[in-house]
């Protein structure tokens, strides 16, 4: 358990730095860059979550989180250079 | 830990009317509510949880739930939350079309 | 005969979900706007004679949903369908994406209505909200969008605090039926006090209440005519009769004094608003503000006299028609028609609470209720928004009387017919009866 | 047999909407209009005056579920009745040449008999409201017709405000009776009996255009069709009257009342009310030159006599002031049907442009010319005969203030009736090229005469008709022969007066016979050394600025009056409307902050 | 005994990938400029994500299939969004740090 | 028909195959799988039916036993590498002095199919230290932080490595 | 001004929000305190809504997942509803848009981008269908599984300037999608008594082929959310030139 709780707060950590990038900026492309790295430790935080709980069902979250992050950081990227 | 959430919601609730109250941008105002909607649909959660309690799927072992109601519920404040949304946008579209700014200006003359 | 009110919201669900398949969006529309209307005449016919009608949803409720449908509840279905039948047929061009959003409308307003639950009630109420804005927006020029944005704005956080409400409701009964959470209240507990202020404000908004009204003029104004009837009698009209539920379910003292002093200002502020008004359809919409201040008046007192409630049927359904029939009128500068002559000509009187159209009924039995309530600031303000009403009419009737736009047959006759609805119910004499819940009014 | 009679008004009213031609609809309604006449008449049998024999029922209830609407005949109504259902015929035969076509005049008259009928029979307060209305919405759409915005604003305000006072009186009568049928309302000298009374009274006097209550009559008379100003004014505005004497006299507790109308000041108000409304109505139709608003003011003078008379309360004051209402429905009505005549043929209103007209137009001229007479009370009218009674009623209460300024404004009624007759029929002659009016308009301004000839020679009769209501109220009759009426101050006796005054009718004969000589320089027209200026000079007229020097004398304290401290309220609402239209100011975000607001205050008010 | 085995494993693997985040999010603050950010962060995050799933994976073997799925999902994903954000943001007008020594790509814009 | 057409039925066999990943749980029963099974046919069918005509064009031929080897061959050269470069990424960051050198080179490439640019492209932007951003005509731009060559061929020879090579492998 | 008005009003909402957190008491399922009434036939019933929920999602609906089984059955009209709201937004979006031609130039993407949301696009057609189809016995759902179908088709549209989906198509799924949910709801209507009433049998509880009614319309959902937001992206995209 000691293990568990080492690890989240790594990804506590993890997660803290990343928001402190996301909110600082300075540019939007930095702080879509944050995002993007937020969305993949959210991802693992999920796996975390349904490991803990011991629920395999939500696993599909995570699955259906990776799915929707990406778009997401896609249509952001897309935005930025005009694309949209 | 559930009065840090609880803090959450209220904070999502007052940032939300103060950016409501405060900005002139539209996309920002409507940004504004949908910080409010996160703030109640948290409530709503938060409302519902059940101190030890998981997701009420059966899988035999567990025997605390959360309330699944309020789950259900903010499902479809969600959903509500988004097409109000995607229809806040096409109407700033819209403004910004016809007014070419985004910024909120008082056009009706009482 | 099996009535199954759920039917109303049901049918024209399918068919504005089958609407771009169809094509034909008028006459389908049509066709299931008098169905509907033939429907809840059946069901109001039913409730007449057999008591309330409860329909499940799947579950027997609290478990799951149910329609509750009582005497005024089936009237209002009646009302709503019919009107919102006669306003399409004023509709020269219709558009699918028109014809479905109105049904929407419709079939949303009904919901508001009958439904017991009141988590249902918000999902309605956001349908309601949500094809509103899409209509107001209807035209796209500056001041549809302008308008539909501000009620956009204030829909959202009307639905925003109408959850919070619902949610302090529900952690405190972890019920959401309505006759449920009625049947266990008692003592207000801090949580049950915010729930319905809360509430109030949620659905103050979409009932126009003030100073929750904001968005009014603006929309109303920036909409177009058929729209502005639509908002007046479907939706708003919903909105008040679910400030009557939320009464009936928070029925304190506290409750409906608040009730009323809020009727007082909304009325008094909305007749002086309407009274410096040049914009015929803003004057319209504050003119329908100040009703609505009446009509919440005539729920304050629902506890404390009997004529509340007659009141109140009377109030409604003479503005939702009346005010319908002005709104259609709106799009022209004049009157043009002898139709539309008439049509303005009774509705008006019928706002003013001139015998015998059917808001004089309102306001006589309010004016029985304000005195066996003894409450004689009721009168006074009812007079003095009555004069300055007349007032803003005349001046009204007088621009419209003088300017010859004639209208298309189409345009024409809808407003003519309200009116006369507006008239028959009024002096048909089966209305008092339906009206009447209680007793022989007059010696 | 009563249902028959509104069965045929509903019908022909429904009717004559659709019909396009002027002379078929006038003609339909004008056999119409003779159906509730015929009624009436028929009931006078009820009340001792058997005119003609039919056998209408008076009484008829209808049923709708939960209420009941009740109606009978009563004195009152009677008395009420006969006068204005005679009134409508002759207006209707002139409506024949005046209109061109139909386009609502006649269904709207004919809605107007429907409601008046219905007011005059109605046994219960609800169905006497809604009648009312129903009047109340017949003389807007007649206002409508012309579309004079100041005349719909005024008039509906005043409509509405006189409704929903009527509407409140009602309710606490109700309220506190438990019943709204006339026949069981027992009227208490309580505070909250003085008040419903009050509110119903100043309802009353808003249609009886009392002072200060009176600014919409004057836009309205002016802007609306004479044929139906005729009715309105003739007509109509008595039914204001009605609802006063109903409501003192009519009702049980009537005892009550009496008493009351004896102590207290409230009544003597009315009665000073009338008495001011007659006095300052009269100054502002001296100084009109608008012919149709000096009829006006007349009209609201002359309706101010009626108030003194109830206001007095006494029998003699009472018969005074059911004469005088009688007269006045008939001549006002053929004043304003001359004037409709006049302007028919000439164009003009204005006293200052018309002049010389009776040159062309003999019979109108002698046909306004009696109703002259009546209005300024000479003797050899009935017009004298009701003022008589009600200089009497003063007097003999001792109303030291009254009875002095009624006889001012009797000599200020001469002093406008001479304007009407020198200003429009004499003097110069400036339209030598009319033509006499229609045959039809002609014919019913001699049938409104009509009335006023009879009851100058045989007052007795008047006196007859109203003998039930006097006693049905309580109130002593007065003994007469037709002829003759006995009073405590003396006798009043017709074929005395009108051979007396046989003289005074020789220097009107003059006028009319060497009219040549009265075409005067303009040098001659000024009285009290005004010296009038030289554009004057160009456009000088025997009747311009006639009192000229009263005027200037009188019209300072006039223009502080009613119109203007309306003027100024309605300015201080505009403020407060402006203010209530400003919470609006359109800035969503305002709009957000007024729902929070109102959240928290709420919430704040229901946890505290 | 192997799943026990294979479960310490597993908790390497998760410890590991945590690491790696932390490592990300360390660059992300510290790298002087957006693409050298993108450089330490994006990807180190995603081999992080990789080994965490796998690790969880080795824990609970049942789950390893839908596991793998969600890694290879991230493993074909986060280049393109990488990539995508690069290129958006050189074309948003975000520069390149000062002491970049070269620019290949502005040389191909001015062509 | 065309090798690219050929490809289709494998687009349903591999979504297939996705799918039996994603319901395989825990304790299914066999009844339940058939279910899945059946269920999953349907839906990869009409994926594949939505989406084919995305994959015409791409590239990706038939499953061959060869390309099928290469691809695994690439795979694990590709995590050798990915892991090598992430270590010495966290060197790079962890060091005080922050040794970086940064620029963008250009990078040509003889691969023609544009699922093959894809994969290499994926290939060297996941090895950290070097991110594409663009491809045209003559190659790809790539960011790299430490540029220890601006010169294209040698530094293609650095960034690429081993990937281009097994890349033609498997979709020649 | 307003600036000190937002600030107020926003201290003053959260102070209530937080006073009235101070009254929200924990829930306990079993506790007689919130046994219900039943509404049609009155007087108090022994069990709380929850405990109702808990106790007997499984034999009643046949679903696993308690909130799937309250969102289809036990209140699926709320869910007809919030289906009928989107279908609304997504109908006003595209009135709205109907006379915005944008025909201004979208930069092209590059072929990482533009080869990469190909490959993945079937990849996330099969877990939004994944999801939708599963909604039962998984947390997800039509309203997830929908939006994963969107965002695939919106990964397209980002990565291609000129990729549309046709309007026909989108329209005829939702039309379809809809009615099926309504019609459904009324069989239940013809065959049990209730609107949307299960009137299938429910099955294995727990294998795919369960739960009646719940995973059709879930299908039925998902199709129609899935629709109905990729049509709403496609039109903000702009209008098919
Ligand atoms: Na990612
Ligand atoms: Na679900």
């Amino acid at each position: 358990m000691i293990f568990m709780y080492i690890i989240m707060g790594i990804l506590a950590i993890s997660i803290f730095l990343g928001a402190y990038r996301l909110l600082k900026g300075p540019s939007a492309s930095d702080r879509a860059v944050a995002l993007d790295a937020l969305t993949n430790i959210t991802t693992a935080l999920l796996v975390l979550i349904a490991y803990l709980s011991e629920r395999f069902i939500y696993l599909d979250v995570a699955l259906v989180y990776a799915i929707l992050a990406f778009v997401g950081v896609i249509a952001i990227a897309r935005y930025l250079e005009g694309g949209l | 830990m559930i009065w840090a959430i609880y803090f959450a919601i209220a904070s999502l609730l007052a940032i939300g009317i103060y950016g409501v109250i405060t900005k002139k941008n539209l996309m920002k105002i409507f940004i504004s509510i949908s910080i409010m909607e996160t703030g109640v649909n948290l409530m709503l959660i938060a409302i519902g949880y059940i101190p030890g309690g998981t997701a009420p799927i059966e899988n035999g072992d567990f025997t605390t739930y959360v309330d699944p109601l309020p789950q259900a519920l903010v499902l479809t404040a969600i959903v509500i939350g988004v097409s109000v949304l995607a229809l806040a946008l096409v109407m700033v579209i819209n403004y910004y079309e016809k007014n070419k700014t985004l910024e909120y200006r008082r056009l009706m003359k009482w | 005969m099996v009535i199954h009110p759920v039917l109303l919201i049901a049918i024209p669900l399918l068919f504005a979900f089958l609407m771009p398949l169809l094509k034909r969006a008028k006459a389908v529309t049509i066709i299931i706007l008098l169905f509907n209307t033939l429907l809840a005449i059946l069901m109001f016919h039913n409730v007449y004679n057999n008591g309330p009608l409860y329909e499940i949803i799947a579950f027997s409720p609290p478990i799951g949903i149910y329609l509750y449908v009582d005497n005024i509840a089936a009237l209002l279905a009646v009302m709503i369908n019919l009107l919102a039948f006669i306003n399409f047929l004023s509709v020269e061009k219709v558009e699918i994406k028109f014809a479905m959003l109105y049904l929407l409308a419709v079939a949303s307003s009904t919901g508001i209505v009958i439904t017991g639950d009141i988590f249902n009630m918000f999902v309605f109420f956001e349908i309601a909200a949500v094809s509103s804005y899409a209509l107001v927006a209807w035209k796209r020029d500056k001041e549809a969008l302008e308008g539909a944005i501000k009620y956009m704005v204030l829909g959202s956080i009307a639905s925003v605090l109408m959850l919070v409400g619902i949610a302090f409701l529900y952690s405190e009964f972890r019920s959401l039926n309505i006759y449920d959470i009625m049947n266990r209240m008692d003592e207000g507990s801090v949580l049950i006090l915010l729930s319905f202020a809360f509430l109030l404000t949620g659905i103050g908004v979409e009932a126009e209440i003030f100073p929750l009204n904001g968005w009014v003029p603006d929309a109303y104004q920036g909409a177009a005519g058929s729209i502005a009837s639509l908002l007046s009698f479907g939706p708003s009209k919903a909105g008040i009769y679910a400030i009557a539920r939320l009464l009936m379910i928070f029925s304190w003292q506290q409750s409906y004094d608040l009730a009323l002093s809020v009727g007082i200002m909304t009325l008094l502020i909305g007749e002086l608003a309407a009274f410096r008004q040049e914009n015929v359809k803003r004057m319209l919409a504050y003119s329908s503000i100040g009703q609505m201040g009446l009509i919440l008046i005539s729920l304050s007192m629902l506890d404390s006299t009997d004529y509340a409630i007659i009141a109140f049927f009377f109030l409604l359904v003479s503005h939702a028609a009346s005010k319908g029939a002005l709104f259609l009128l709106s799009e022209r500068k004049g009157f043009g028609s002898n139709a539309s002559k008439y049509a303005g000509i009774v509705s008006v009187m019928s706002l003013i609470g001139m015998p015998p159209m059917a808001g004089f009924w309102g306001k006589w039995y309010i004016i029985m209720g304000a005195m066996q309530m003894e409450a004689w600031w009721i009168i006074a303000a009812i007079v003095f928004s009555s004069v300055v009403e007349a007032a803003y009419f005349a001046r009204y009737l007088s621009t419209t009387m003088q300017e010859e736009e004639h209208a298309s047959i189409i345009a024409a006759y809808p407003p003519a017919i309200m009116a006369t609805l507006t008239l028959l119910l009024g002096i048909l004499p089966f209305i008092y009866k339906i009206a009447t819940i209680g007793g022989v009014i007059n010696g | 047999m009563v249902e028959m009679v509104f069965a045929v008004l509903i019908i022909a009213f429904i009717f004559t909407l659709f019909i396009k031609n002027n002379r078929v609809a006038s003609i339909i309604s004008l056999v119409v209009s003779l159906f509730p006449l015929a009624a009436f008449l028929d009931w006078g049998r009820e009340f001792g005056i058997n005119l003609i024999s039919i056998g209408f029922e008076n009484t008829m209830n209808i049923n709708m579920a939960g209420i009941t609407l009740h109606f009978s005949i009563s004195p009152l109504a009677w008395f009420f009745g006969i006068m204005l259902f005679s009134l409508i015929p002759p207006i209707l035969l002139y409506s024949y040449s005046f209109f061109s076509k139909n386009d609502g005049f006649y269904p709207f008259m004919i809605l107007l008999m429907v409601s008046v009928m219905g007011i005059l029979l109605s046994s219960d307060f609800l169905s006497f409201f809604l009648f009312w209305e129903l009047m109340a919405l017949g003389i807007f759409i007649m206002i409508c017709r012309n579309g004079d915005r100041k005349a719909m604003v005024r008039y509906l305000s005043y409509s509405v405000l006189s409704g929903v006072l009527i509407l409140a009186g009602i309710a606490l009568l109700y309220h506190m009776n438990g019943t709204l049928l006339f026949a069981e309302i027992m009227l208490k000298a309580d505070f909250e009996t003085m008040v419903a009374i009050t509110m119903l009274i100043i309802g009353f006097a808003i249609k009886a255009a009392l002072m200060p209550l009176h600014t919409w009559v004057p836009p309205v008379y002016s802007t609306s069709d004479e044929p139906f100003v005729a009715f309105l004014s003739g007509g109509l505005s008595k039914i204001g009257y009605y609802g006063m004497l109903l409501l003192l006299f009519a009702m049980p507790g009537a005892r009550v009342m009496e008493a009351y109308i004896n102590s207290s000041i409230a009544t003597y108000l009315l009665a000073i009310i009338g008495s001011l409304t007659a006095f300052f109505a009269t100054f502002l139709a001296i100084f009109e030159d608008d012919l149709r608003k000096l009829l006006a003011y007349s009209s609201i003078a002359q309706l101010g006599y009626i108030a003194v008379g109830i206001g007095t309360g006494s029998s003699i004051a009472m018969a005074g002031a059911l004469f005088q209402a009688f007269n006045h429905a008939f001549f006002k009505a053929t004043l304003f049907l001359a004037a409709g005549s006049v302007a028919y043929r000439t164009g003009k209103w204005k006293i200052s442009e018309l002049g010389g007209v009776a040159y062309k137009m003999p019979l109108t001229f002698m046909a306004a010319l009696f109703a002259i007479f009546a209005l300024a009370a000479i003797p050899i009218t009935s017009g004298f005969a009701a003022k008589w009674l009600l200089y009497e009623a003063a007097i003999e209460r001792r109303y030291v203030f009254i009875a002095p300024i009624m006889l001012i404004a009797g000599v200020g009624a001469f002093l406008y009736s001479f304007r009407i007759l020198y200003g429009v029929f004499l003097g110069e002659n400036r339209y030598p090229d009319i033509k006499e009016a229609p045959k039809p308009m002609v014919a019913g301004m001699f049938l409104l005469v009509m009335p006023l000839i009879i009851f100058l020679i045989f007052p007795g009769y008047m006196l007859d008709m109203m003998d039930s209501f006097l006693s049905s109220a309580g109130l002593a009759t007065i003994s007469h022969s037709p002829y003759v009426i006995h009073t405590t101050l003396g006798n009043y006796n017709t074929i005395a007066v009108i051979v007396g005054m046989m003289f005074a009718m020789i220097p009107a004969f003059l006028i009319y016979v060497l009219r040549k000589q009265h075409l005067v320089d303009f040098e001659d027209n000024f009285i009290g050394g005004e010296i009038p200026s030289l554009y004057e000079h160009i456009s000088m007229h025997a009747a311009h600025n006639f009192y000229k020097p009263l005027k200037d004398v009188v019209m300072p304290y006039l223009e502080g009056g009613a119109t203007s401290i309306y003027s100024s309220l309605y300015k201080v609402v505009e403020k407060i409307a402006d203010g209530a239209r400003k919470i609006y100011d359109g800035v969503v975000q305002d709009y957000a902050i007024y729902v929070m607001l109102f959240l928290l205050i709420i919430a704040g008010w229901l946890l505290w | 005994m192997i799943e026990d085995i294979l479960h310490y494993i597993g908790m390497a693997f998760v410890f590991v990938g945590s690491l790696f985040f932390l490592l990300g999010t360390i660059g992300l603050i510290r790298m002087p400029d957006l693409y050298n950010r993108m450089q330490a962060s994006t990807k180190t995050t995603t081999l992080g994500v990789l080994s965490f799933l796998v690790g969880v994976g080795l824990m609970e073997l049942q789950w390893m299939i839908k596991l793998l799925i969600i890694a290879l999902f991230v493993v074909l994903t986060a280049p393109v969004g990488a990539s995508a954000l690069a290129r958006a943001s050189y074309n948003a007008g975000i520069k390149l740090w000062e002491k970049s020594v070269v620019d290949k790509y502005k040389e191909r814009e001015e062509k | 028909m065309s090798s690219e057409t050929k490809s289709i039925p494998y687009l349903a066999v591999v979504l297939l195959l996705i799918w039996l990943g994603f319901v395989y749980q825990p304790g299914i029963s066999m009844q339940s799988f058939i279910q899945e099974l059946f269920v999953g046919i349907i839906v990869a069918v009409a994926v594949t039916i939505l989406t084919h005509r995305h994959f015409e064009g791409l590239g990706v031929a038939y499953f061959h036993p060869r390309r099928v080897a290469y691809f695994i061959a690439f795979f694990f050269v590709f995590l050798w590498e990915m892991v090598k470069a992430n270590l010495n990424m966290a060197r790079i960051v962890l060091s005080p002095e922050l040794p970086i050198k940064p620029g963008i080179v250009k990078v040509s490439t003889s691969l023609k199919q544009p699922a093959a640019k894809l994969f290499l492209g994926n290939a060297i932007t996941l090895t950290p230290g070097t991110l594409t951003i663009d491809y045209d005509d003559g190659g790809a731009y790539i960011h790299w932080v430490e540029v220890k060559d601006e010169d294209m061929g040698r530094a293609g020879e650095i960034i690429k490595g081993r990937f281009e090579r097994l890349l033609r492998g498997v979709f020649s | 001004m307003r600036r000190m008005a937002g600030i107020v009003l926003a201290a003053l909402l959260f102070a209530c929000i937080m006073y009235a957190f101070t009254f929200v008491k924990t829930y306990d399922y079993n506790s007689s305190d919130y046994y219900y009434t039943d509404p049609i036939e009155g007087g108090k019933v022994n069990e709380t809504v929850t405990g109702h929920y808990i106790e007997n999602t499984k034999n009643e609906t046949g679903a696993i997942n308690a909130v799937t089984a309250i969102v289809v059955e036990y209140r699926g009209f709320d869910t007809l509803g919030e289906v009928t709201v989107l279908f609304t937004a997504s109908t006003g979006v595209s009135m709205l848009l109907y006379s915005l031609h944008q025909r201004r130039k979208r930069r092209e993407a590059n072929l990482i981008l533009k080869e990469g949301s190909k490959i993945v696009l079937p990849f996330i057609l099969l877990t939004g269908a994944y999801i939708f189809i599963h909604g039962h016995l998984t947390p997800g759902g039509g309203f997830p599984g929908g939006s994963v179908i969107a965002s695939g088709f919106l990964l397209m549209m980002v990565a291609y300037p000129k990729y549309f989906l046709k309007e026909s198509r989108v329209s005829i799924t939702e039309s379809v999608a809809g009615m099926i949910f309504v019609l459904i709801g009324m069989l239940g209507l013809v065959f049990a008594s209730y609107f949307l009433e299960n009137f299938l049998s429910l099955g294995d509880v727990g294998r795919l082929f369960s739960a009646g009614i719940i995973p059709i319309i879930y299908i039925a959902i998902g199709f129609k959310v899935g629709a109905e937001l990729s049509g709403i992206m496609n039109n903000l995209k702009g209008v098919e030139e």
